[in-house]
């Protein structure tokens, strides 16, 4: 990866994985993330922002921020997947450089409370309305706890551990064999 | 209907002339808004009213308001196949002029929000028809954080029509049905909503939290 | 004096009767006709029956002031008020209405009094479209009032006469005597202007429901939308037979029910015209059909007048 | 937003943001949807007008917001594949495609080729279907509901094909990873090409009596217009970019399935107009109808259509994580699955096209249009709430 090496001797980027031939993964910091996606865009020619989302790692307190760019030219992919603490998150916005990141910003901070200064209507409801409880996409937000307090559920579901119920119900004698 | 009378307490809905409070609203607003909750109406008797609900069930009106997937079912409902304008069913693009609520399946708090506002803009005797699982029990949606589970909590249902989607015959036999309950007599779930008024509204104040209209739209 | 009074009470009530049912039936036909081009079997023929049995048994009602109660009200005494000075069939006492010497005039301004009763009545209503269909509507009529105006000019200008029934009678002999024929401008005019009256597409941007559904009537319900229903029927028909009487020689037979056969035929195939362009055309943006009306129609408005004036 | 800040029509600056003063009777602030037959799906567009023009557009979404993602979390990876489907209504098909796709790349699972055929047979169809759809709404939109009879009927000629296929008419839950489903019932690829033909048929008529019609043009021309240099700023793809000369086709970029093996050309216009987006997406269809019939042509006649699986109630899947696209009617639609090893997907992101078309794009078009005119301009995009929510 020719724009993995030259990045790399101005930022601080780490762990290529190439997952196919056309799709790349690297990690940047925080703080050079935009920068380097400036420098994708503008000199490398990834000019498709193709989404940008967050992944809870909650069990490493980490955010993993993943923004998808596309090069149109060489039909490649680039992952850049930047890592922050899970405490008051905050990132550079990146509205200035692709006008409809400013969307993915706003659900972003919605579903998950990362917070990206400047980023034009960053507090307006995307998806949920008049929300109280913790930003719903994050992990340790249990969405069937919340149902079943909130919205009446209708008594008769049931759900089993398909394993469990297998063995118990369909096929008591061959359990075993498995 | 008892399930939970515990949250009856904390939301106040009267003021003590039995007005509304329409406590949502700002207050440079509250004088917009008409304060009265809905009356029943009570029905005519004998074989006139049998007469007005024969005409009521031969001509339903669907409110033009595709609040779920299962709008996409309507499309081939309203095209020529299945042609349902010749049982006398049409949409109409208001809620004022329309009869027949569709629930399109599963409401987020978002769109319940609409689908209340609408419903009681909607002049009585009026309808709704659940469409699809989701309507019912929460169907694929059960444990989503943002889908309501039953919709006769929020809003009085008529017919419920089960699966994921229904197909238009369904919809057909379910607006079979609901002509058969109207000619019956039966479809006075206008004036339920009415009588267990607070019921409902407590019911839907729970979920929506930021309610920023008045408690009854007229 | 009483039993003359007596009379006519009755025979405008008997023609009031006939006007109504056909031009309900005809509205459930043409939407047959509609859902056939379409490939459905489309509503029953009295489904509109039904529709105003259905508005009128609502039991609520919200007013939004006096405004509101009499909008439909204008708009339905708008749709009388044209149908019942219009002779239905030439020479028959029965459905002479109220014609009189100046009637032409007098129908034209009622074509537009139901609209501005309307226009106040939606204007009370609060709903942001309704004004907007409104003013749609307005200027679209202004628009298409001048070819039609030209038109019936054209005509009055032919026969020296302001009256429906003098402009008939002048027609009578044959079809080789109608304005269709004598004055083709005149005609083509009027027939132009009358694609936009009937709200068909490609004019029917006043309740275009797609845009601002559905324009002035946004806020009418229950018995309010009973009686713009009703007047909708009324005002179709009277329009038509118009249309009949001054450009198709209107209906004229000794024997009264084949003069009505004859009044239904021509009616049915005018109202046939709308509903063939409605189906076949998109509609128009405001502006477009408002430049539509001040140019064509207009100019063959023009030229008939000019063609009379020489 | 504000383009012309000297044009007097449009309100003063303060802090970059235009100031509405609804008092003063010049500007009125209406809402189009969710309750209103003129937008498509469940969505809202918030406007400002001024006269009959339209001087600011908002767009609010979330109406159908069920929190896809996060059900995913909590369901292990065959329990998710019914539930995917139900992300986008009208074309069901690339959602399962893709789920199955990235699926099959992180447990590394290679299907059988006549899989890879059914599957490319199947979202053609879905293709086709979509645009079925879609031309009723554009005439729809401008007024003309007799190009929506016709084709919704249509329509559903195919959906009845689907579910012989699948035995689903809208939700087919067709391709699972693995492979696909079932196999073709006997007869079927006769009907499918008779269908095809009717389908043909009708198109033709449908050309004529819409697009060489005098007020439709005559809507339809200038009416939105993207230019080239908007395609990437907004993120446009699909038929909304080809339009506009851009010719960028997955299908044909990064070939997926079996495009590589059929012979097809990108379809571009030049200009991206509501017309133009038309014309292209008309040729689109019949270039649809040539591929089905080219797969039927060319498609192994017998083998395998499904590969053997673990156990799939409790199949872990390696860690890792990937993207995969495909080009749908309205364009780039990609799953993001990343796995930590366990038996249910940590994070599912679902990439589709509305998202930026019906958002930022949108409130940049609508900006100086009639208020007559945003339906059509709202379907021209084809935009499609449910993929924006989710």
């Amino acid at each position: 990866m020719t724009e993995f090496n030259e990045l790399s001797r101005q930022f601080q980027i780490s762990d290529l994985k190439e997952q196919r031939a056309d799709l790349h993964f690297f990690h940047a910091s925080k703080e050079h993330a935009v920068a380097v996606l400036t420098s994708l865009k503008e000199k490398y020619g990834y000019t498709h922002l193709v989404f940008f989302t967050v992944v809870d790692h909650l069990e490493k307190n980490e955010f993993h921020l993943t923004y998808m760019l596309h090069n149109y030219e060489k039909h490649h992919d680039m992952g850049v997947v930047v890592k922050i603490a899970r405490e008051n998150v905050q990132m550079e916005s990146i509205h200035h450089l692709w006008p409809a990141a400013a969307t993915y910003q706003q659900e972003i901070r919605e579903m998950y409370g990362v917070e990206f200064p400047g980023s034009p209507g960053l507090y307006e409801n995307f998806a949920l309305e008049g929300w109280e409880d913790i930003p719903p996409m994050r992990r340790d937000f249990d969405t069937k706890e919340y149902s079943d307090k909130t919205y009446y559920p209708r008594p008769g579901r049931e759900s089993h551990d398909p394993r469990e119920y297998m063995k118990e119900n369909l096929y008591p004698g061959e359990a075993e064999t498995w | 209907m008892s399930d939970n009378m515990n949250d009856m307490d904390q939301i106040q809905l009267f003021n003590d002339q039995g007005r509304l409070l329409n406590a949502g609203l700002p207050d440079e607003e509250k004088a917009l808004f008409c304060d009265a909750a809905p009356q029943v109406d009570a029905p005519y008797r004998g074989i006139w009213e049998k007469f007005l609900n024969w005409a009521r069930s031969e001509s339903l009106w669907i409110l033009g308001f595709g609040t779920g997937c299962g709008a996409i079912e309507l499309r081939p409902l309203m095209t020529s196949r299945y042609d349902m304008y010749q049982y006398g069913v049409q949409p109409r693009p208001t809620p004022r002029q329309a009869g027949l609520f569709i629930i399109g399946g599963y409401a987020s708090v978002k769109t319940m929000k609409r689908i209340v506002r609408s419903y009681e803009q909607m002049q009585g005797p009026k309808f709704v028809l659940g469409l699809g699982s989701c309507t019912v029990n929460g169907g694929m949606y059960w444990d989503s954080y943002n889908t309501i589970n039953r919709l006769d909590h929020y809003i009085p249902v008529d017919v419920y029509i089960a699966g994921c989607m229904p197909r238009p015959e369904a919809l057909l036999a379910g607006i079979n049905e609901l002509k058969k309950l109207i000619k019956e007599g039966k479809g006075e779930n206008a004036n339920k909503y009415a009588e267990n008024f607070e019921w409902y509204k407590r019911n839907q104040k729970k979920i929506i939290k930021d309610w920023n209209m008045p408690d009854y739209n007229w | 004096m009483l039993t003359s009074i007596l009379t006519k009470a009755l025979y405008t009530l008997i023609s009031f009767f006939v006007i109504l049912n056909y031009s309900l039936l005809l509205l459930g036909t043409m939407a047959r006709v509609r859902a056939k081009v379409q490939g459905r079997i489309g509503q029953p023929v009295w489904q509109p029956y039904i529709d105003i049995i259905k508005n009128n048994a609502r039991r609520s009602g919200v007013t939004h002031g006096i405004m509101f109660y009499l909008g439909p009200v204008f708009r339905l005494a708008g749709g009388l008020g044209t149908y019942f000075f219009i002779p239905v069939i030439f020479g028959s006492k029965i459905f002479a209405n109220f014609s009189f010497s100046g009637d032409v005039l007098l129908v034209m301004y009622f074509i537009f009094f139901g609209q501005l009763g309307m226009a106040l009545g939606a204007g009370e209503s609060g709903h942001p479209y309704s004004p907007i269909g409104v003013a749609r509507g307005l200027a679209q009529m202004t628009a298409f009032e001048l070819p039609f105006s030209l038109a019936v000019i054209a005509v009055a200008a032919q026969y020296g006469s302001f009256s429906i029934t003098e402009i008939v009678a002048a027609q009578q002999g044959g079809w080789q005597n109608w304005v269709a024929f004598t004055n083709p401008f005149a005609m083509a005019a009027g027939m132009l202007a009358f694609l936009g009256m009937s709200m068909n597409n490609p004019f029917s941007i006043v309740i275009a429901p797609q845009e601002i559904p559905i324009g002035p009537p946004t806020e009418m319900h229950s018995s309010f939308l009973g009686m713009l229903q009703t007047n909708r029927a009324i005002f179709n028909g009277a329009k038509m037979v118009l249309f009949m009487n001054l450009f198709f020689g209107g209906a004229a037979h000794p024997n009264i029910f084949i003069a009505l056969g004859i009044m239904i035929m021509k009616t049915f195939l005018i109202y046939l015209y709308v509903v063939f362009v409605g189906v076949s055309f998109p509609r128009f943006r405001t502006e477009q059909s408002i430049r539509f009306f001040l140019g064509v129609p207009t100019l063959l408005g023009l030229i008939a007048v000019i063609q009379q004036m020489i | 937003m504000v383009k012309e800040k000297e044009n007097s029509k449009f309100p003063p600056l303060v802090d970059g943001k235009s100031q509405y003063d609804l008092t003063s009777g010049k500007y009125l602030r209406v809402w189009q949807g969710p309750q209103h037959p003129g937008i498509t799906g469940n969505m809202s567009l918030e406007l400002t007008i001024c006269g009959d023009e339209i001087i600011d557009c908002k767009t609010h979404v979330g109406y159908l917001h069920r929190g896809f993602e996060k059900l995913m979390e909590r369901r292990k990876y065959i329990q998710c594949f019914p539930v995917v489907c139900r992300i986008c209504v009208p074309e069901p098909d690339f959602n399962e495609y893709l789920f199955a796709a990235c699926t099959e790349e992180l447990a590394g699972i290679q299907i059988p080729e006549r899989a890879e055929w059914i599957r490319t047979l199947n979202l053609e169809m879905a293709r086709l279907t979509s645009f079925l759809m879609w031309i009723g709404g554009q005439a729809g939109s401008f007024g003309m509901g007799t190009i929506g009879q016709w084709t919704v009927t249509l329509r559903d000629y195919m959906l009845d094909l689907f579910e012989e296929l699948t035995g689903g008419r809208i939700y087919h839950m067709y391709m699972l990873p693995g492979g696909v489903r079932a196999d073709f019932p006997p007869g079927w690829i006769n009907k499918l090409l008779d269908t095809l033909k009717t389908v043909e048929k009708t198109l033709d008529d449908v050309e004529l009596a819409m697009m060489h019609n005098a007020v439709f043009k005559m809507r339809a021309k200038g009416l939105g217009i993207i230019t080239p240099d908007m395609v990437d700023k907004y993120g446009i793809t699909g038929p909304n970019a080809r339009a506009a000369g851009v010719a960028r086709d997955i299908r044909k970029d990064s070939p997926y399935l079996v495009y590589d093996k059929l012979d097809f050309e990108i379809v571009t216009g030049t200009k991206s107009d509501a017309y133009g987006r038309c014309e292209v997406r008309i040729k689109e269809m019949y270039q649809s109808i040539d591929l089905i019939r080219q797969i039927v042509e060319k498609m192994p006649k017998e083998g395998p259509f499904f590969t053997k699986l673990p156990n799939v109630l409790h199949w872990r899947i390696p860690a890792g994580h990937t993207y995969k696209r495909a080009e749908c009617t309205r364009g780039e639609y990609g799953f993001y699955v990343q796995s930590d090893g366990s038996d249910k997907p940590r994070r599912t992101y679902v990439r589709g096209p509305s998202y930026t078309h019906a958002v930022a794009l949108m409130e940049h078009l609508a900006i100086r249009t009639n208020i007559a005119d945003t339906a059509g301009l709202m379907v021209s995009l084809h935009t499609y709430p449910p993929e924006i929510e989710r």
